[in-house]
């Protein structure tokens, strides 16, 4: 947590519980109003934006708390929504197959982590770009898995253990919002506990923590498994609502941007920023698409672009960080 | 299963890989200087491209000729977008692993999205290049004179750039590249040498841009294909290495080829990525690289 | 009983240079030792040697009656031996309270505990008035004492100080070395490194003189300073003669 | 990396704009007769636009044909003056953009069908979306009309309300083998070998599996199966074993940037195939054609439309010239495909007489239009029970003296083909 100044000393415990107080609110807050749409759009809406504040928060736990900048999150996101995929095309239920998903990517996460967390900085992030782009040649060259064609789950009628609805949204935003809600608890409690301080040890200075006694590698890999776990368990969810996966919509290197996007701009190793960053990005760029589709043909990829540019330059910490400056006494995790 | 098939396989990926090499030159020397990967690398490569496009369009000047000046542009270009972005992102602090990524990835978006905005989305090329539909023959070997061209380019620019590195200035470079902050004591001003490094690796990115737009097709997203071999390339042959992108550029193009023309093509770049994670696994710091 | 630290023998070279060559010395339990010697005399990459962050190639290094040779700074910094670093390395993006809350995590699993723990070493170290203030806004001096603070929130029984008194206003100076008496007074071992004569003689046991990556000497306070070699080595030609 | 703009990453930060375009499309609703909305969802920016877009002016162009009052053209709905049967209502189109992506395709249709209320959705150019959209379509039980989607898997997942009136991979290729076989009988010298090289996409799949079952059927040998990678920076070594297999016949199923990559490498490698017979999308292309030029004397292709078939088909002339005046470009198989899909649509909804959606589906259920009503080669629009129109006939065109003309079947060929296989 960077702490944008000091405090009359409300202890640290106190302010940590004080966040989780004000997380929580919020995603009771969006339960409440979740329940309340009704129109689809506004939903899908809700629902896409939840998915990758999960999405970025299980992001997070590597990049942002752990410091280690993965440009191929894709892979997992990609393992979770096969994995859930291929289990309901063998009946198997997709309650069942979320956790195997989530199990699958984390392994993934950890196998990759051995040999890769070797490298840091730029040698691991063009690693890890590498790995991915190599796996989602093999998927798109892989029969049984459909290769390009992709796999699609027909409708069987409703049922929650399949998360499967004929038109209705929100189970699926509930779904999402127990996701996103999830890794962000997670990810709180783990903010206040040993694994916490290790992975921001290791962030800012790699030699100073292992003089402490932190094991460096094991404390990347616990960060690579979780976060490759929360990742997958998005990918089986996103599987689960749109039924259909093919390697270019699932495991392109576009998504894993897509997937570290949000906690970039909203603030990396902050607790907020990967809800705030999807809170701002997936809304305007669904409403940029549904209503000024076609007439700006690459002007919202100058924007988009300028605006990355402008908060690398600018305003490092994220969006988070200007909530915490309107909030003069609060300090943001 | 001819040995002039082979020959021929042999050659193109010689050609090819001469052009990988020269693209991943650039990324190399920036990285060696400021230990930042330029993740708009192959956006640029796509502003070179499209420059030769408009030059051949408007001036009909054939993209050989227009080499020169397109690498100027590209330096030029390299200049501003160091002053601009880089030198900031280099004394960023906070988040800085993050910054020093993203800044670059901004700049790639945006980027493109500015060639889609001005051009718009369909695939252009360059018809009436001087060299065009033109072979030369090395005993059953056919090479077509465009990526001949492109190949003998790409060999000079690095032995200009091998040049350049012996020259007084290549010192000045090479000292930064060892220590930065230790270089200011004897009189090199790190800015100006950071600037025209920045700029000699954008230049050699237009040198590949000009040579490539005479015969591969132009489009906002051609840079993406060869950004992420430059990466490999690059990786491969050691950050910071000329060396070391020459050997590793030329590996790849062979490998490619042959991993197409043996095996199926739609794999071969799992040849490439095979040798990647080969490397990573024996020598992370790649053939040439300096111990991380 | 036997000696706290045992370094037997110790080599290292990188790559041709010999930065150590045959170290040994010992060092007992409740004792402060000095290691002096010239710039490039090898005292660093001893003091790597012995927290594990480089590995010697010949010799061995027992603590406490255990080979910790080439263990890794992880596993020797459990085993009980806490250090500084000569360029002070803070976690810029914690506050103070979290730099020393790293340390004391290794014996406390719980947070209450470790902050408990940590307010009390901050207390020890004079930091418990700056606890939230982030490690980025500390002076040189709080930095330093900052890093002497996460090495004991570790519990440690050994101790190794690399130039922690240098460049600090006499008072500071005067503050560490009564903290560094509390210290041993509590029976925790010492071995540091410094430049400043003054400072160190009056403060440690026995010294070791460092030349040229080998032992020249290993004796107390007042024994090297007349020692010839010692003098020339380490004040130049003129003092051996006075 | 593969990294294509079609992505989520959209961005739109100046609102005023977006405000400005909302008030515009606001006041184009003000319309009398209660008309028709028509959802249509298309690539319209990122990879893919540039067929999204031209698919958008082709709607345009039928839309106009069937609503504004304007000299007959001979086609079904060529009067104008909106449909007969519902007062002279006009058809109103709604366009959504996909960016090629399934789960913002499936977003958009379901946009349309919740706050649009469209009757019925035409799409969407690659088969990934419209495995998505048909499936929402379903689910909202509103008809989702495939107009360019060639994936043959699309018809055969038991959809209710999925309709087709384009012909899918088996009918193209299967012209494709009716063409060997009657050039082999007419020339006395039949293709005796075939090569295949194909893009690693659904498209390349779907294609390349049917062209190797009805190649076996054939007892054609296949001595070339090359899936190379799309967009990749050189495919000289795949030219090379294609010279190296030499093959009577080249069938290439590539999108525009590698179909020019491939036809330049062969070229450099100083190799021309006896006959290439491609699976239409890059080939057809006007940038393929600009950018290969000479290259591409005498290279055929499967197509569903034919341009020049005016003797067969009257309404082409007219029709064409009002696509012209909205794209600069004539029509081609895609959009020549994408027009007549809102035209069977717009027909079943007059024959409805409403835009119920059970008697909607009844209508289309029952469509059965002549191939002249249209101005496509086809024998005519007939749906079997999956969907599929049965009567979707192909053709074969070949580019001589620089442009497709058609060349098979002899019914609506305007040129003899040129044939130097065997010679």
């Amino acid at each position: 947590m960077s702490h944008p100044h000091a405090l009359p000393a409300p202890s640290l415990l106190l302010a940590h519980r004080r966040r989780g107080l004000a997380l929580a609110g919020f995603f009771l807050l969006l339960l409440l109003g979740g329940a309340g749409v009704s129109d689809p759009y506004t939903a899908n809406l809700l629902i896409i934006a939840l998915l990758f504040a999960g999405l970025a928060q299980s992001w997070n736990l590597l990049g942002g708390f752990c410091g280690q900048i993965s440009l191929g999150h894709a892979l997992y996101f990609g393992l979770g929504a096969y994995l859930t995929t291929l289990a309901r095309l063998d009946h198997i239920p997709t309650l069942a197959a979320l956790p195997a998903a989530a199990l699958v990517g984390g392994a993934a996460a950890v196998l990759i982590g051995l040999p890769v967390f070797r490298l840091t900085g730029h040698h691991y992030a063009i690693a890890t770009l590498v790995i991915a782009e190599a796996v989602y040649l093999l998927f798109l060259n892989w029969d049984w898995v459909g290769a390009a064609s992709g796999l699609f789950v027909s409708y069987q009628g409703e049922s929650w253990l399949d998360l499967s609805f004929r038109t209705s949204k929100f189970p699926y935003l509930l779904a999402m919002l127990l996701y996103a809600g999830g890794i962000t608890a997670l990810a709180w409690a783990l903010s206040a506990a040993r694994l916490g301080y290790d992975w921001r040890a290791v962030r800012d200075d790699p030699a100073a923590a292992a003089s402490l006694g932190v094991g460096v590698h094991q404390v990347k890999l616990l960060a690579a498994l979780l976060s490759g776990a929360g990742t997958a368990l998005g990918g089986g969810l996103y599987a689960a609502y749109v039924n259909y996966v093919d390697p270019d919509s699932v495991m392109a290197s576009r998504l894993s941007i897509e997937i570290a996007l949000p906690a970039v701009m909203g603030g990396v190793g902050t607790l907020w920023g990967p809800l705030i960053g999807a809170a701002v990005e997936v809304p305007v760029s669904e409403f940029s698409r549904s209503y000024m589709g076609g007439s700006g043909q690459g002007f919202d990829l100058m924007v988009y672009g300028g605006l990355i540019m402008a908060i690398a330059l600018f305003r490092p910490e994220g969006l988070a960080s200007l909530l915490a400056g309107l909030r003069r006494r609060g300090r943001t995790a | 299963m001819s040995a002039a098939d082979l020959a021929q396989v042999a050659a193109s990926g010689l050609l090819i890989g001469l052009l990988y090499a020269l693209i991943a030159a650039g990324l190399s020397l920036i990285f060696g200087l400021m230990d930042v990967v330029n993740f708009a690398h192959g956006e640029l490569l796509m502003l070179a491209m499209y420059a030769t496009f408009l030059l051949n369009r408007a001036a009909g000047l054939d993209p050989l000729l227009a080499t020169p000046l397109i690498a100027l542009f590209l330096f030029a270009l390299g200049l501003v977008l160091y002053r601009g972005l880089m030198a900031r992102a280099l004394t960023v602090t906070v988040n800085r692993g993050m910054v020093q990524i993203f800044i670059t990835f901004g700049l790639a978006i945006f980027l493109r999205g500015a060639a889609q905005f001005a051009f718009g989305a369909e695939f252009r090329s360059i018809p009436k290049s001087w060299l065009a539909n033109e072979s030369a023959r090395l005993g059953p070997v056919i090479l077509p004179w465009p990526q001949l061209a492109a190949g003998l380019i790409a060999f000079l620019a690095f032995l200009l750039l091998f040049l350049v590195l012996r020259s007084e200035f290549g010192r000045a470079l090479e000292a930064t590249r060892e220590d930065r902050e230790a270089v200011a004591l004897i009189g090199i001003d790190r800015e100006r040498i950071f600037a025209l490094g920045f700029g000699l690796g954008t230049g050699a990115v237009g040198i590949a841009g000009a040579a490539l737009a005479a015969f591969y097709y132009i489009s906002p997203d051609v840079g993406a294909n060869f950004a992420l071999i430059a990466y490999v390339t690059v990786a491969l042959g050691g950050f910071g290495s000329l060396a070391g992108a020459l050997l590793a550029g030329i590996l790849i193009g062979e490998v490619e080829a042959f991993t197409a023309f043996l095996l199926t093509p739609s794999l071969k770049q799992l040849g490439m990525f095979a040798l990647y994670v080969a490397v990573l696994a024996l020598r992370p710091q790649g053939l040439f690289g300096a111990r991380q | 009983m036997a000696a706290l630290l045992e370094v037997e023998g110790v080599s290292k070279a990188f790559g041709g240079l010999a930065a150590l060559t045959d170290v040994s010395f010992h060092l007992e339990g409740g004792e402060i030792l000095g290691l002096i010697g010239p710039n490039g005399a090898g005292k660093s990459t001893l003091f790597g040697c012995i927290a594990g962050a480089i590995r010697p190639d010949r010799g061995r290094i027992r603590f406490a009656g255990r080979d910790i040779t080439g263990l890794g700074a992880e596993r020797i910094a459990r085993a009980g031996i806490g250090r500084t670093f000569q360029v002070m390395r803070s976690f810029e993006t914690l506050s103070v309270l979290e730099n020393v809350l790293v340390g004391s995590f290794r014996r406390h699993r719980r947070l209450r505990p470790a902050l408990a723990a940590s307010r009390a070493v901050l207390e020890r170290t004079g930091l418990l008035g700056r606890e939230n203030v982030p490690a980025a806004a500390l002076t040189p001096a709080e930095k330093r004492r900052l890093e002497i603070a996460r090495a004991l929130a570790l519990s440690p029984r050994l101790l190794l100080l690399d130039e922690t008194l240098t460049g600090l206003t006499p008072r500071e100076a005067e503050e560490g070395v009564a903290l560094l008496r509390a210290l041993r007074a509590e029976g925790l071992t010492l071995l540091m490194v410094e430049h400043v004569m003054e400072i160190l003689l009056p403060l440690v046991d026995r010294v070791v003189v460092l030349d040229l990556g080998r032992v020249l000497t290993i004796g107390t306070p007042e024994e090297i300073v007349r020692h010839p070699e010692t003098l020339r080595a380490y004040f130049g030609e003129r003092h051996a003669r006075g | 990396m593969r990294w294509r703009p079609g992505g989520r990453v959209r961005f739109f930060a100046a609102l005023v704009l977006s405000g400005f375009l909302l008030a515009q499309s606001m006041a184009a609703r003000a319309a009398d007769a209660p008309d028709i909305p028509i959802g249509a969802v298309f690539p319209l920016t990122g990879n893919g636009s540039e067929v999204g877009l031209d698919a958008k002016a082709a709607l345009e162009t039928e839309a106009e044909i069937i609503n504004t009052p304007h000299p007959p053209i001979p086609m079904l709905l060529g009067a104008g003056g909106g449909l007969p049967h519902l007062g002279g209502a006009k058809v109103r189109l709604i366009f959504a953009d996909s960016q090629n992506d399934p789960q913002k395709a499936r977003a958009e249709a379901e946009r349309l069908i919740t706050q649009e209320h469209v009757v019925a959705i035409i799409g969407s150019y690659t088969s990934a979306t419209a495995a998505t959209i048909s499936q929402v379509a379903d689910r909202y039980e509103i008809p989702y009309i495939s107009s360019d989607n060639s994936s043959p898997s699309l018809s055969a997942r038991g959809l209710k309300w999925f309709f087709r009136t384009s012909p899918h991979d088996v009918m193209f290729t299967q012209a494709m083998f009716d063409f060997f076989d009657w050039i082999g009988k007419k020339t006395g010298r039949p293709p005796k070998s075939l090569a295949l090289i194909y893009e690693d996409s659904i498209f390349g799949a779907d294609s390349s599996r049917v062209q190797k079952e009805m190649a076996a059927a054939a007892h054609l040998p296949i001595v070339a199966d090359i899936r190379y990678r799309a967009n990749s920076p050189s495919l000289s070594a795949e030219a090379e074993r294609l010279r190296a297999a030499h093959a009577d016949v080249l069938m290439p199923s590539s999108y525009t940037n590698d179909a020019i990559l491939l036809m330049r490498a062969m070229h450099e490698l100083g190799y021309q195939p006896p006959a290439i017979m491609a699976q239409d999308a890059g080939f057809v292309q006007k940038a393929f054609l600009d950018a290969v030029g000479p290259l591409a004397e005498g290279v055929m292709s499967r197509s569903a439309f034919a341009l020049d078939a005016v003797a067969a088909r009257p309404a082409i002339p007219a029709v064409n010239q009002r696509y012209r005046a909205r794209s600069g470009k004539d029509l081609n198989d895609l959009t020549g495909r994408e027009l007549t899909a809102l035209q069977v649509l717009a027909d079943a909804i007059d024959r409805a007489g409403s835009t119920d959606h059970e008697k909607l589906r009844a209508a289309l259920r029952a469509t059965d239009i002549d191939g002249k009503q249209t101005i496509m080669p086809w024998q005519g629009v007939r749906f079997d029970e999956t969907g599929q129109n049965v009567e979707a006939t192909p053709v074969i065109q070949q580019v001589i003296g620089g442009a497709y003309v058609t060349v098979f079947p002899p019914e609506v060929a305007t040129h003899a083909p040129l044939w130097h296989v065997g010679e």
